[in-house]
């Protein structure tokens, strides 16, 4: 479900930069349905893949044979994200706050972490550079707090909280970073004027209480609220038997 | 042209700050053992993936420091060893200085070309600079605005796996690129390992395949399955179910101990770990893709 | 997939900051040619090298001003349509900017990269900030030490030449690279001129050999022999008897014109300065000397 | 004759940055005799060349087929030169100065130049950061006059006069700069303790006056003044015959 809503966030000829897992499943859904010219980067050099299976990794060898290009890290980094040439990127995150904040680097403090965290990879730029980004994750209220342990790639908040897009732009950010959250019960967006997480839309069966259980915040929702398609026959057929058949990452 | 053993023992010393990348293709895990088994000491080992093989050199307790961006077990987990050491459970405390991928990619982009610094723009907004102070910034002398910097990284030591290098290192490397040519050109030494020595004229046939060049090369070693569980394009495929075995191993400490002793401390090369190990081939072996070559002639 | 004639006619506009690029290797005189015929004016044109192709566009009217490392005529002498328009003898006025080899491969690499300025250690002892203020400085927040500086060059359109590529402007170049990788990612739009259009798998099966990829590129056009006089490593060698010839052609403005007017203007396309020169293919069509191909295979 | 002057000047094994013309007569005559691994490094991008043919110019396609690596000018500037992997860079010059400073960039003013040259290329980069820079030009008061119109590549003379390698040093040059030149008559050298080009060796039949004569300053000595060797036989002939078959460089 959550990798055929990503998808459909997908627009044909897009340039995506792509992290491992569902968001890996979601482009590769996009591209055996309405998008077949997206151009899926990975940051480990490999550039208009085509993977002929699922890859386990970001640097699998799989992402390289038969991609368009391959190239080294300080061009994936410096000509194609800082040039402004990834169009959406996907990221995921342990806690993801009100102000689409996410945190992959500690649960505590940084000194003394409770959880240690992987860090940061390339999120904090993605999250800064990409023209949007899409975050992936499964809602509950230890994942959704008000406010992350700490800020690994930022979102509409700035430096000193304080809201909207404008703070983005005042601190030389040049994408519009963190603008949609894909969950596993509805989809979050930041509200431009407060540049706060709403509920967007629901998925079939889920009340909106349902989610506001699920999240740290007093969460507001959009004045129109949006209802998510379930995934077609052809999307789970795709997903199922062809994209993920192992059931690497999908369940159920 | 030297074994990985004498290469080590020349060009690895206790305290010093050591490089072996690889961005998930050919990590030298060969090379890693190899520091392990001589019980090197204190060392700042830099990556931006410390991957496996840190996780077993912080473990063997070889690392004083680690410089990294990504500290995971991809698509499987935690690196436990890296994890019990940074979150205090007993392990021997690790320093840790942390970047982004960019971060670390610009750093040693710095260190290849000699700056004392790379600009970047990045880490507005995030709470990296808050616990790294070694992030900064710089005001452009045309616009006026302010871009972070990070400072060069300058190994004492780079420890480059590629596909095939002549006897003089000038080394070829295909599939995924990583930070390699930066890290060579960055370090005081470079150890290049490969999986096949070749002759001087199979590196002259294609002269643009070749990311170092034998000038900047301290050390040649043929290690063939030297990369392994790592994978080298065209040789052999990643060894993923090792990846997904390690979280087990690297989450009971003396389950890790038992893997070093049998797998690195008790075998005395890369050969022997290898006559261990019988079913790689059959496994993992690469199939036939070769690509078309291209002419040079004029 | 257009004709040179219909990019240069969407993509070359009056004033505009345009690049051809390509060091001795993989010079579009196509392009140039074909801006000359479609008369485009007050042209900011940068390149290292300007060579004989912006000489031509000087003595053409093209070029408002130059910005350039090292204006000569390689191995034989000068570029006097050039020559005359910076000596102030007749011809029209030209602006000059000037930096050396590695300035301009740092303003193209800051403006691939999207910052600013580079820096870089280099001008200390010489005259070249004393006339280009555009040549800066920095100061290292590590080390305090100060570094020179360049802007950014952010082209409006950049021309590309390239041995192949396919339909979507998926690129590969092998021999010499030159700057054309900074180049193309450094401008607001590319065209990319190619000797031979193939087939994406022909791309994919060596994708480290991609250069430029098709989603920085606005137009592919093939034009065999678009180089000529300069070469494409593969296809054809360097005509080093017209670089020779053009010693005294440049340096008699008749001469020169009577040039442009036969090989530029007096023919329609590339396709027809091709017909002028039936004896170009034996006497310099490249030898084949392939490479063997690499496995890509997992 | 400066051909193999300038030869003997190579050690084996050495990294040299090859100009075209009689610099890479001189190092290919040196592979051939006393340093079979030099390594030609041309700023074209060539690396490890050895060109089957006399290049013409710098980016001859001689020059990349067999050779050991090819790669952008980025890499050549930033990873190999200001890295400081050369050793030996060549430089010739319409005007080289009492301080060893190097002008191809103007005779007369900038503004209103009498004679446009070329410019730098990359030839102040070499003077600052090859480990040492040889200089090769022929011997006329034109050409050697007490103070360069321009100087595109820095000798010893500091920014603003004075003298020694200190003044180098100081301005944050990594390289010795040009510390001989090797003229058709005799080889000077700066003197290290005045910056100041000095008279080091004469050529067979040459006397110092001869010398003297066609510098625009008053040309000090060495103490113990050198004598340059003629070529030798096996020198000649692979000038002659091998290397420089149809006298593009060679005069007579």
């Amino acid at each position: 479900m959550m990798a055929s809503v990503a998808a459909r966030e997908l627009v044909d000829g897009e340039v995506v930069f792509v992290g491992i897992g569902l968001p890996n499943l979601a482009c590769n859904l996009a591209r055996a349905t309405h998008a077949p010219h997206l151009v899926l980067v990975y940051e480990s050099g490999a550039v208009g893949a085509a993977p002929v299976r699922l890859p386990v990794s970001i640097g699998d060898p799989a992402l390289v044979t038969g991609s368009l290009m391959v190239c080294g890290m300080a061009d994936v980094f410096q000509l194609i994200l800082q040039n402004g040439r990834i169009g959406v990127g996907f990221l995921g995150g342990a806690q993801i706050d009100r102000s689409g904040n996410i945190n992959t680097t500690v649960i505590g403090t940084y000194e003394r972490p409770t959880v240690r965290l992987p860090g940061s990879g390339g999120a904090a730029e993605i999250a800064i550079h990409a023209r949007r980004t899409l975050v992936v994750a499964k809602l509950s209220p230890r994942a959704f707090p008000e406010r992350v342990d700490f800020i690994t790639s930022p979102g509409h908040g700035g430096a000193g909280g304080g809201g909207g897009g404008a703070s983005r732009r005042q601190l030389g950010m040049p994408g519009a970073g963190p603008v949609k959250v894909i969950t596993d019960k509805a989809v979050l967006e930041v509200d431009e004027a407060t540049g706060e997480l709403v509920l967007a839309a629901l998925y079939p069966g889920v009340e909106a209480s349902d989610v506001r259980a699920r999240v740290g915040w007093p969460l507001q929702c959009r004045s129109r609220l949006g209802r998510v398609e379930p995934p077609t026959a052809t999307e789970l057929r795709l997903l199922r038997d062809v994209l993920d058949p192992e059931r690497r990452y999908l369940q159920g | 042209m030297t074994t990985l053993r004498d290469a080590v023992a020349r060009f690895v010393h206790d305290g010093d700050t050591v490089v072996i990348e690889g961005f998930t293709h050919l990590i030298c895990f060969a090379a890693g053992h190899e520091i392990i088994r001589q019980d090197r000491r204190d060392l700042t080992l830099c990556r931006l993936t410390p991957d496996l093989i840190y996780d077993q050199m912080i473990a063997a307790g070889c690392a004083r420091k680690l410089v990294f961006s990504w500290a995971g077990n991809p698509g499987v987990g935690s690196l436990h060893a890296f994890r019990r050491a940074v979150e205090g459970k007993g392990a021997p405390p690790l320093e840790i200085e942390e970047y982004s991928h960019f971060g670390m990619v610009a750093r040693f982009a710095a260190g290849a070309a000699r700056l004392p610094f790379w600009p970047l723009r990045n880490y507005m907004g995030t709470d990296l600079p808050r616990v790294n102070p070694r992030i900064r910034h710089v005001t452009c002398p045309y616009t006026g605005e302010t871009l972070a910097t990070v400072p060069a990284l300058n190994p004492d030591v780079s420890i480059i796996h590629a596909q095939r290098a002549d006897a003089q290192g000038n080394t070829q490397i295909w599939g995924l690129l990583g930070v390699q040519k930066e890290a060579a050109f960055a370090s005081a030494h470079v150890i290049v390992v490969v999986e096949e020595l070749v002759d001087e004229a199979v590196i002259r046939a294609d002269p643009n395949r070749t990311v170092i060049p034998g000038m900047i090369v301290d050390a040649v070693v043929v290690e063939p399955w030297g990369a392994h569980p790592s994978y080298a394009q065209g040789y052999y495929d990643r060894d993923n179910d090792f990846y997904v075995a390690w979280e087990a191993i690297s989450r009971d400490r003396e389950a890790l101990e038992r893997y070093l002793d049998e797998f690195v401390r008790g075998v005395s090369d890369r050969a022997a770990y290898l006559d261990k190990r019988p079913e790689l081939a059959a496994r993992l072996k690469a199939k036939a893709r070769y690509c078309p070559g291209v002419n040079y002639g004029f």
